[in-house]
């Protein structure tokens, strides 16, 4: 019970694998490819989750100015900003050409 | 039972907010009184922004419920309480009954930061202003759902509309705000602040609000700012998401009663958070005028005065008023409740003299005095523009605000570090330059 | 894709496409809205916000008054004409009196006429008041309504004054007029001019030079002189085109030929450049009104008109500048007491048609604005 | 500003962080599994807040600030409008999920048991993340961030940071070229 009710690290890196999972599922089922863009922000912020945990167990080796998770964690944000402009840029794309926004429709190289 | 009185007892003592001192009880103390104090002012902007509409107008605006309509805006929000609640058939429920509720959860969560004096604050955050600046961007969700939610052309316009305009202004803002931030790093270890009581505090340190800093730098970056708050929030001259004469009324066409008096309380506890922001960085915050000028016990004393004696006028009008009341027997109940109000106004201006209310109190006065002055620009500015066309607006956003910010940007930057930028750029550079010429020649 | 323009706006066979591709989003604007002036449905084609055509509906305020009219003695149709452009009833009547007494032959005594165009200037004034207060409140400027109703105010009392009726005055009859003026109606006029003259300016410092005001209408709604003549466009409208189309000067009634005033055009044809010309136009009225009220002559005020009216067979084209454009009657009589047929050239109706023209490639809000500045009333346009 | 701040003690750990990752794990599932995105976008959003209020809990405001106004107020927004752009009525009454879903849930599933795996084994006995008793100096969260990414001295993560901003650049050009209808 002690160990339930003290958060360590741990408890987040296991949040954080929850998330990380139900992104992967979402990416690998969804055929709706909006969905499949959110289910990788979920992917991402899974990630970022687990790299702050880290930043504070770091923090409590290295001291208080030990922040590199946090500084991976604002780079993997910026990165989720370009990939998801970039990835609806391509949606709007793809959709005023095929009408459709279903990944399994894309199985075209052109059209 | 004493120690729950010696924690109530030692926060009064412990000089800083409820957040810092992690006193619970306080905080949630001071989260009523923000909340009621935002209810009054909502209600209170309410039937100003009608009167001095109207008195612009060469009207009177509401005189009917209450003297002088003072009762007005309780009698709308009872009655829009008590109107049907329509949600369309073929709107999405879930998204059409949640959307009122993020906006105005996001109007309402921003003034956890906002410093209503160095102690009168919910909290005081690291990331202050980039917390109400994001908090308050959260907005734009609940009017992008609205708009959709409603399941009808014209909302969903408004929603697009809304969201690309509050997008877009939020960049420019974003900028004028960074170059005010950036003058709080003006000090010996060059460490700024982001958290709202330190910037008020760097204003008092640098005896100079952040307006007048770098003259014409201060001014122009608050400029941007005074215009992105109001396209921010959606009001006149920027008003196009409920541009009433080409969208009926935006995004929350579909909304009535209960629903839509949420809207209307988010719209103008947004622009209270909005002006709370432009005040805090621009003009000082809690600070009275002059603080370091006039200084000493004697403009202290004068000074802390002002509340009281404001009150004092304020009363004073309302018992000029109830002289003015016309005597005839239909107005016994009005004028009686005229100067009730002057009396409790006055009673509030007598409690305000009280030495030790005064010396709580006065910052707060003074940082609502000057989130006053923004709220009656909002009204005037409603009663004097015509309204941009989109296009028009974004071309003010993006070609005008946001250039101007970006260069303000770099020259406040350079400005501000010019003793390292001439000792450490410019000099070698033209020490390498004559060197250069010197190899040639 | 097929050319935009040259669909129909109703044309909805092309493929059901959403609006982020093809762009075609089909809006329905009325006719309950509030920026139509009353009941006009507009249906536009949007490409997102850009207008790729439209198509106004008309006839919600359809009432049928030319039919009533071959139903009614010439007389009795008199109050009838207030009811179509009702926010200028004293030009309707105008209009009418004199298509009537052409058809008879008759002219009205100059004191008549004098009343008549002082009446008829003020009702322009109180037009182009009203239209000015909501066509700047369709752009979004709310105060500028407040301060021309509180001006049209002082002309519409002293329409009560003269004939009991603010809005739908009935102050003409054919061959002069009923009513005598009242007295000190020439002290009301004269001090009515000289109280709105610096209203008109306080108007002007509200929006002429207004940055925003600018923006919004300089270059929108541009519609050329050809164009205008084409579509048999008329009043400020086609004034601001270019054309120099006044129909108080170039055929002259009434007796506006003794009167000295300009007629103001535009050069771009836009919708900044009719409000100047209707904000000058109240000035120029003001000048023609001060000149009727020197100038008003002593005599009778009717002419002599049997009691019954039979027209000789005939016909009968008459057409004057009503605050709105060219408002004309066309009359055939059978020789009975009743028209036998009776059809108005509407300036509204007209005008409307230009709606399409000017509002393609611009904006929604631009339509808005288009609308207000054509100043149609629903009521003319319908009858 | 205030140097006690630190000193605050955490209220209630246990109860905020199983709350929010319920909000979280909820949030994520409703996701994956709505028919309507915008629905599944709604419930991306309050994720999101949730795990920004799970960064203040480690002490990360700046992070969390960064994840409301970037995440929530931006990238969601773009989500939302190009969910609204493009029609959805027709493709909420179709077939959700892809002809993958079984292969999908057992690749998840595996490598979910992996996790589990690594995380059980690794902590038997021992824990695996060894904390030490420290003070977390919250007050000067951001001013440590900026000292990584803007310090001459101390800015080692200046040059990433650099490329950081020319990735986001060539993503705005990018997503403008693809997004415009014509160039």
């Amino acid at each position: 019970m002690d160990a339930m009710l003290n958060i360590s690290t741990l408890h987040y890196l296991v949040l954080g694998a929850a998330l990380f999972l139900l992104g992967i599922i979402g990416v690998l089922t969804r055929r709706n490819v909006v969905i499949v863009l959110m289910s990788i922000e979920l992917i991402l912020n899974a990630v970022n989750l687990n790299l702050v945990a880290f930043s504070r167990y770091w923090q409590s080796i290295h001291g208080p100015n030990a922040l590199h998770g946090q500084i991976f964690a604002i780079f993997v944000i910026t990165d989720a900003a370009a990939e998801a402009a970039v990835g609806l840029g391509i949606l709007i794309a793809f959709f005023r050409n095929k009408e459709t926004v279903n990944v399994d429709e894309v199985n075209l190289l052109k059209w | 039972m004493h120690d729950l009185v010696q924690y109530i007892q030692s926060y009064l003592d412990s000089n800083q907010t409820p957040g810092a001192a992690g006193n619970i009880f306080w905080a949630v103390v001071y989260v009523l009184l923000v909340f009621v104090g935002l209810s009054i002012a909502v209600i209170a902007m309410n039937w100003l922004e009608r009167k001095i509409l109207a008195h612009m107008q060469v009207r009177l605006g509401p005189m009917r419920v209450g003297p002088h309509g003072l009762l007005q805006p309780i009698a709308d929000a009872l009655k829009l309480l008590l109107k049907e609640d329509i949600i369309p058939e073929e709107a999405d429920k879930v998204v059409f009954w949640i959307a009122p509720f993020i906006v105005v959860l996001a109007a309402f969560t921003v003034f956890v930061v906002v410093p209503f004096g160095p102690t009168h604050a919910i909290t005081d955050m690291n990331i202050g202003i980039l917390f109400m600046l994001g908090v308050s961007s959260l907005a734009v969700l609940g009017i992008v759902t609205a708009g959709w939610a409603s399941n009808s052309h014209y909302p969903l316009i408004g929603a697009l509309r809304s969201s690309a305009q509050m997008v877009s202004y939020e960049v420019a803002m974003g900028l004028a705000v960074v170059s005010a931030i950036m003058m709080t790093s003006l000090n010996e270890s060059n460490t700024g602040t982001l958290s709202m009581i330190g910037i008020v505090q760097a204003q008092l340190a640098q005896r100079e609000w952040f307006l007048f800093k770098f003259f014409p730098l201060g001014i122009v970056a608050f400029g941007i700012f005074a215009i992105a708050m109001v396209a921010e929030t959606n009001r006149a001259p920027f008003d196009l998401p409920e541009a009433e004469s080409e969208l009926t009324a935006g995004f929350h066409t579909e909304y009535s009663g209960f629903r839509w008096s949420l809207f209307f309380l988010a719209e103008y506890s947004a622009m209270i958070a909005v002006s709370s922001i432009a005040v805090t960085l621009w003009l000082g915050g809690w600070l009275r005028p002059f603080p370091n000028a006039l200084s000493g016990p004697t403009w202290d004393l004068a000074f802390s005065l002002i509340p009281g004696l404001t009150f004092l006028f304020l009363a004073g009008m309302c018992f000029y008023s109830t002289v003015r009341m016309p005597k005839h027997p239909l107005f016994r109940i009005q004028t009686m409740g005229l100067a009730g109000f002057g009396a409790l106004l006055a009673a509030i201006g007598l409690v305000l003299f009280i030495p030790a209310v005064r010396v709580r109190v006065s910052d707060i006065f003074w940082f609502s005095a000057k989130v006053a002055g923004f709220m009656y620009l909002y009204i005037w500015y409603r009663g004097t523009f015509p309204r941009y066309r989109f296009d028009q607006l974004m071309k003010v956003g993006w070609k005008v605000l946001l250039p101007t910010g970006l260069a303000l940007l770099i020259v406040t930057a350079i400005w501000g570090m010019r003793s390292a930028v001439w000792a450490d750029v410019v000099v070698p550079m033209w020490l390498g330059f004559v060197d250069l010429l010197r190899r040639i020649f | 894709m097929t050319d935009p323009n040259t669909l129909s706006p109703l044309d909805l066979d092309t493929p059901d496409k959403t609006f982020l591709d093809s762009n075609e989003l089909v809006i329905n604007m009325g006719p309950q809205h509030p920026a139509t002036h009353g009941v006009l449905r507009v249906i536009l084609r949007l490409d997102g916000e850009k207008v790729l055509g439209l198509e106004c509906v008309i006839g919600y305020l359809h009432r049928g008054v030319e039919k009533i009219a071959e139903n009614r003695t010439y007389t009795m149709f008199n109050p009838y004409v207030d009811r179509m452009d009702y926010v200028a009833a004293v030009s309707n009547g105008l209009g009418y009196c004199e298509a009537v007494e052409k058809l008879l032959s008759v002219e009205a005594p100059p004191r008549a006429q004098y009343i008549r165009v002082i009446l008829t200037e003020l009702n322009r004034i109180a037009s182009h008041q009203l239209w000015l207060g909501t066509h700047a409140l369709d752009i979004g400027a709310i105060t500028p309504l407040f301060y021309t109703f509180r001006d049209r105010e002082e002309i519409l009392k002293i329409f009560e004054k003269y004939c009991g009726a603010r809005l739908t005055t009935h102050a003409f009859r054919i061959g002069g007029l009923q009513y005598e003026a009242y007295d000190g109606f020439e002290q009301d006029v004269k001090n009515f001019v000289s109280f709105v003259k610096p209203k008109i300016d306080e108007y002007e410092e509200l929006l002429t030079t207004n940055r925003i005001w600018l923006e919004r209408t300089k270059g929108v709604g541009v519609i050329s002189g050809k164009d205008c003549v084409a579509l048999g466009v008329t009043g400020p409208v086609l004034r601001a085109s270019g054309v120099k189309w006044d129909i108080r000067k170039a055929q002259p009634y009434a007796n506006y030929k003794n009167f000295e005033f300009d007629v103001p055009t535009g050069q771009n044809g836009d919708t900044y450049d009719r409000y100047i010309v209707r904000m000058i136009e109240m000035r120029q009225s003001l000048r023609i009104i001060e000149q009727a009220v020197e100038g008003i002559p002593e005599g009778p005020i009717m002419a002599k008109v049997p009691k019954v009216m039979k027209p000789p067979v005939g016909e009968i084209y008459h057409s004057i500048e009503a605050p709105k454009g060219e408002l004309g009657y066309f009359i055939v009589s059978d020789g009975s007491t009743q028209p036998y047929r009776i059809r108005v050239r509407p300036p509204s109706f007209v005008n409307l048609q230009a709606l399409d023209l000017m509002c393609r490639g611009q904006l929604v809000a631009d339509v808005i604005a288009v609308i207000g500045t054509l100043d149609i009333v629903l009521g003319e346009v319908d009858r | 500003m205030n140097p006690n701040l630190a000193a605050n003690p955490p209220v209630a750990t246990a109860f905020f962080f199983y709350g929010l990752a319920a909000v979280m794990v909820i949030g994520g599932i409703m996701v994956i599994t709505r028919k309507n995105a915008v629905h599944s976008a709604l419930a991306l959003i309050t994720t999101l807040l949730a795990q920004a209020a799970l960064y203040l809990m480690l002490y990360a405001p700046f992070v969390a600030g960064v994840q409301i106004i970037l995440y929530a107020g931006g990238i969601m927004v773009l989500f939302l409008f190009v969910i609204m752009l493009i029609s959805i009525e027709r493709a909420s009454k179709e077939r959700q999920f892809n002809k993958l879903w079984l292969i999908g849930i057992v690749a998840a599933a595996a490598l979910g048991g992996l996790l589990i795996a690594v995380y059980t084994t690794t902590s038997k006995g021992r824990t695996m993340f060894v904390e030490r008793p420290t003070s977390y100096v919250e007050s000067q969260n951001t001013q440590a961030v900026a000292a990584f990414l803007f310090d001459r001295s101390t800015g080692m993560y200046m040059f990433s940071f650099e490329i950081a901003s020319l990735l986001l650049l060539v993503a705005i050009i990018g997503a403008v070229v693809m997004a415009k209808k014509r160039i």
